[in-house]
């Protein structure tokens, strides 16, 4: 497009080439800058990315930098957005929304799962598309600013879903998904974004994470733990504890692509340690752990010498106080007692 | 009108508007201590300027407190509105402290709750589905014949929505009786209202549903009162849906983390001078409809009240986490996590 | 409300009483009519259900019977209609929506899953509502008049979603669905709606069927089928299959309530067989097998000789041509080509 | 405007237009000829009575096939400006009869197709969505500075979609070159308009959302092209969105299984008299702008291409089953049922 500014990286988007540690909401910011910066058919909507810099902040020097053609506050109209950036990724640009809670991408429900999702197949080309936003709840934010969004869309045959627990693979994943020719829906967990345990030296170079790809968090026998995003570091504090206490090591895989899923990965592990627990912070029926414990049964049932089990939030909205939403989701308590379970079984 | 009109008000219902404003700005101050205090869970959102829509409007209804009178749905800027249909000032205080003691039992916040004897519905967060909610409510008053009507307040941003539209389109076709209050305070947090309509007055939006619609001065009580209670004998004789702007603007930031530096000072002191209580207080004084003495009486009672409300409030018990499991269904429990409570492990062994 | 009319019930409304048979279809126009007519607070909304009487004619005669007030035909606004409902539904009123196909419910989405999914649990006390449409592919209908659409909703606590198979469970569920107090998602597969197999007489008595129970739909000793909806049938077709040429006894279970779900029927089977074969008419990633092998291996694991397998159409949008389709779609084929794999196991 | 005017267009334009409504009229009556005889999958849906909107529309427009035109999002009830588009016409009937070699190969039905090199994109079933995605499509030849322009149609009952609200109300503030074209025919399916929408006209929806809207027989081609010719000249000049109501009536039941009883067949009796090409006929040879021989030479033009074009389509084969799984991403592959492909079975051994 026509008007990209000429003005230099704001300090705060340069951290990285300038060797500093940044936090996940950092390397967001930093994979949408870098880009935009590289591929002018980059540009964003959302509510209040603007002036504002979004409610997160995640887009704070944008406007500035590259001009209101390519940062486009929008009226509050998640489907019309979302729906507009598809006819605009058909003429080649290559949108990245920003949905200002995840919650709130109900509105857009239709459009991405008839027209979106279903773009390339009906014949009408790729769908360059990111839809992205914060989700996740342990911030009080109650009943519709907690929500993760993963199983409303994972039932959508065309659509990609990340989901990134680490400031590397937040920016690696997310470049990858901008560049990615199908439309991608992009959860960050809001709880990770600035945790300063998360805060990381990233390289300074343009790397990507190829979306479809798990990683291995840890190297375990005993039992593989499978999960992903907040609930990545709840299981790497629950394995601490297991080693310390009860010896035992754990495989942890956390999936960063929820669909497609690496099923190579899970049925590894599995084959490897013979026992799974699936880890989401999402709600019990209907979660993704169901999908996993069926691809592991058609791969891997031979290899399981117990029950698959799973640790997940309880089936109810995300109430509102500390108290209810602390009981609601899965705690590091309930990763250890589980496995635990598992690992004697 | 001149400012010399009372709309035919007496002296103890003009009384009782002052006290009503003077609550809405009084109770959200106390909300802003508790705040600092760390007693608030969440955001804290302030109807500075705002107040004269709320409660101008609310008065112009029926308020009963068993089932038969007008209904609401209000917003978090429109506290007015809900207190003049009954909502407990305590309950708000444990709305936003989360208490289990509160009538959502700590499941929602600030004002999303609901009282359907006294008549009102709390909103949810997502914009204009309160639309299609009082469409329903108000539906029903039709269907059974009630002289009942219904009042949905929301914001020029929400106005967006494809639930407005949705919501707007059916109860103008059903002729619902329902009035829709947009409270234009010309930001959408930090969206001027032009990057969500290219309409200058919402009142515009009306004739494209086929229905009557006005526009307002939303710092002016009275003259709030008198729109609405116009719009609300056209709608209660069956006219249907109709619309009403207020015009005011929002002083403070979208919710108390913002620092609004997006919004050009010079504004905000201009709308500083329109403040509707002070505005309200001078028109009292002026016309003789009350005594300095009298309103400062208000002002202490209402500080008091809200000091005591919220002072008893922060003592009342957090809820039971496990209650968390509760009220999913009617009539099914939904499990507690088995790696939480003594229940049996689930899998079993073969036997 | 006021406004019942008093005429005497149209004749194609009343063949049950008339000791006929009845399809599928008009046990659901059975249902629907009785409701109506024992309980005033009963009544309709949805597009082109006046003087059309449905697009497949469920509610034709109930315009001219019950009147305007209760048959609603409504705006093309199925977020505002289902919204409407809800309004409704708290001031005491039993409104049951019909989406004309239920490929249209995306747009109501939001208010389902945000707003009348979670309205007991914010305190709003209980929500009697029904959503009912027609489902199901096999009609060459495409990607959007072919939906199933249990599990863009399963996900969803405080929804109910059933789904039923036969003429007599239809009438009996969908009764039980518009007298329980808890808002019920009600799937019609448009492919049985006239089937002639499943005409029936049906009992000349108010009877429902309890929401939550699944039905056993024959008895077998060598391997469990846990289905529902069209795939019941198909299931069925495959057992006569494997029973005359592989000697094999099939225990079909018909879930017929998706949401709750029987545990205990399946787990049952399951402990009696100990092979599962999970066949679903929907899309394979996300579908509803997953809950399915996640909650059989919570509660039945070491019961399992054999990997727990599924049958279900393609991860793609539902296509449009027939030959397309029929690929796309689990056929019975796929049920005696897996059920063979599983008893040979 | 006189009966005599023909816009500034000459006598080969005037023939063009004739051809374009002849072919709408013609090839759909050739789709029902392949109804009867089993070809075509799926519902068919005509266009009888309304010809004159899709094609005076489209003709008012830029079009190109190298990709820098203006661009189309037609309806089932619009496939004369398809054709305008270069809709070629062996493609739409491989489209209704589902044919591999169609331009979505079998994937999607009738008029659903994509050209974007000719400019035209084609519609989902989901009401409303296509007003979103012209959106996005016009604001990318905004963000570009391109001179280009979108149309999209929809119906009346398409109208009160929230999506349709979004997706307008998105462009009107963006200032999206794109004109609506509304066709209301009076129903959406057997609702009658004035269950869709309280107001008389369409236009009437404009001002709402701050936009110029214009109203127009939509039985009167010349008249279509030169309302739509003025609008497009404003929205290409950077006013941004704009709105056309074209009035007509649906002459025919919703799809060709609807026998239309619902519908007074004195109106459609009394509308079969404004027949679009009956008058265009008329006028053409009133004004001498054409002749009975000409005409029918194209008439008898225009039979034969869409015989050919059917008989040769027919023969054409179906898909193949097993590409169902193609195209569902660009890079991964879905997986073929292992029940029917000879890929191993899923389940392995343990070693
Ligand atoms: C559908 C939806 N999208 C986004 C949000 C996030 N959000 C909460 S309030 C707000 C601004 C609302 O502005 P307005 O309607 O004008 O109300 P005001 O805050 O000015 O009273 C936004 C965008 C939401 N609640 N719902
Ligand atoms: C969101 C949605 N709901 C319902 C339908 C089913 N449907 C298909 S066409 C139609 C009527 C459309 O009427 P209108 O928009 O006036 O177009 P017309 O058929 O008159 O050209 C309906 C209800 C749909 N396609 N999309
Ligand atoms: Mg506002
Ligand atoms: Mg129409």
């Amino acid at each position: 497009m026509t008007t990209t500014m000429e003005t230099s990286a704001p300090e705060h988007l340069t951290k990285t080439s300038r060797g500093e540690a940044v936090t996940l909401l950092e390397a967001i910011s930093e994979a949408l800058f870098e880009e935009m910066t590289a591929d002018e058919s980059v540009f964003l909507l959302g509510e209040d990315i603007g002036v504002y810099g979004g409610a997160f902040k995640v887009t704070r020097g944008f406007l500035e930098h590259f001009g209101a053609n390519r940062v486009i506050d929008t009226p509050i109209a998640e489907g019309g957005f979302t729906g507009a950036a598809a006819g605009a990724a058909h003429m080649g640009l290559r949108p990245v929304v920003e949905i200002q809670f995840m919650d709130f991408i109900s509105p857009a429900y239709d459009v991405i799962t008839n027209y979106i999702a279903t773009s390339l197949y009906r014949g009408a080309g790729p769908m360059p598309l990111v839809i992205r936003g914060p989700v996740g709840g342990g911030n009080r934010g109650g009943p519709f600013h907690s929500q993760n969004v993963e199983m409303a869309f994972f039932h959508t045959p065309g659509l990609k879903i990340v989901y990134p627990s680490t400031a590397y693979d937040a920016k690696g994943l997310l470049k990858a998904a901008i560049r990615d020719d199908n439309p991608v829906l992009f959860e960050e967990h809001k709880g990770l974004y600035r945790a300063p345990a998360l805060r990381e030296v990233l390289p300074d170079e343009d790397f990507v994470v190829p979306l479809g790809k798990a990683r291995t968090v840890r190297e375990g026998q005993d039992l593989t733990v499978v999960t992903y995003g907040a609930m990545v570091h709840k299981s790497v504090e629950a394995a601490d504890i297991l080693d310390a206490e009860d010896g035992l090591s754990v495989d942890i895989i956390d999936l960063r692509t929820l669909l497609p899923m690496d099923d190579d990965a899970i049925v590894d592990s599995v084959k490897k340690t013979n026992r799974l627990l699936i880890v989401h912070e999402d709600t019990r029926t209907g979660g993704i752990a169901g999908e996993i414990a069926m691809r592991v049964s058609e791969k891997a049932f031979e290899w399981l010498d117990a029950p698959m089990l799973r640790v997940t939030a309880i089936d109810a909205p995300v109430p509102y106080s500390g108290s209810l939403e602390d009981y609601f989701l899965p705690q590091v308590d309930d990763v250890v007692k589980a496995a635990r379970y598992l690992a004697a079984y | 009108m001149s400012d010399r009109d009372s709309y035919g008000l007496g002296r103890k219902e003009l009384h009782e508007l002052y006290r009503a404003l003077r609550l809405t700005r009084t109770a959200e101050e106390r909300l802003e201590i508790l705040q600092k205090q760390g007693h608030v869970t969440g955001g804290l959102y302030r109807s500075l300027g705002q107040e004269a829509g709320a409660v101008g409007a609310a008065f112009a209804l029926r308020r009963r407190d068993d089932g038969t009178g007008d209904f609401l749905a209000h917003t978090v800027r429109a506290a007015g509105a809900l207190f003049l249909f009954g909502g407990d000032l305590e309950d708000f205080f444990r709305q936003y402290m989360a208490k289990g003691s509160g009538p959502t039992r700590g499941r929602e916040a600030n004002v999303h709750w609901f009282d359907f004897q006294k008549g009102f519905v709390g909103p949810v967060s997502p914009l204009g589905t309160m639309i299609e909610i009082m469409a329903g409510i108000t539906l029903s008053f039709r269907l059974r014949g009630e002289e009942r009507i219904g009042m949905v307040f929301y914001g020029d941003g929400a106005s967006s929505t494809g639930a407005w539209h949705e919501g707007l389109n059916f109860a103008a076709v059903q002729r619902c009786p329902m009035i829709l209050m947009v409270e234009n305070n010309q930001w959408a947090f930090s969206t001027p209202t032009h990057k969500n309509t290219r309409v200058a007055s919402f009142a515009d939006k009306g004739p494209g549903y086929g229905i009557g619609a006005d526009s307002v001065d939303g710092t002016d009580v009275l003259e709030v009162f008198d729109t609405v209670r116009r719009a609300a004998t056209l709608v209660r004789s069956g006219e249907g849906t109709r619309m009403v702007e207020l015009r005011y603007f929002r002083r403070l930031g979208h919710a108390q983390h913002d620092p609004q530096d997006y919004v050009d000072p010079a504004l905000i002191a201009e709308w500083e001078k329109k403040d509707p209580l002070d505005q309200y207080r001078r028109r009292l004084i002026n016309n003789e409809w009350a005594t300095e003495s009298e309103l400062d009486a208000i002002d202490s009672e209402v500080f008091e009240a809200c000091r005591v409300a919220a002072e008893k409030v922060i003592d009342e018990p957090k809820p039971h986490g496990p209650d968390a499991v509760d009220d999913v269904y009617t009539d099914v429990r939904v499990a507690y996590p088995w790696t939480r409570s003594e229940a049996p492990n689930p899998a079993a062994a073969r036997t």
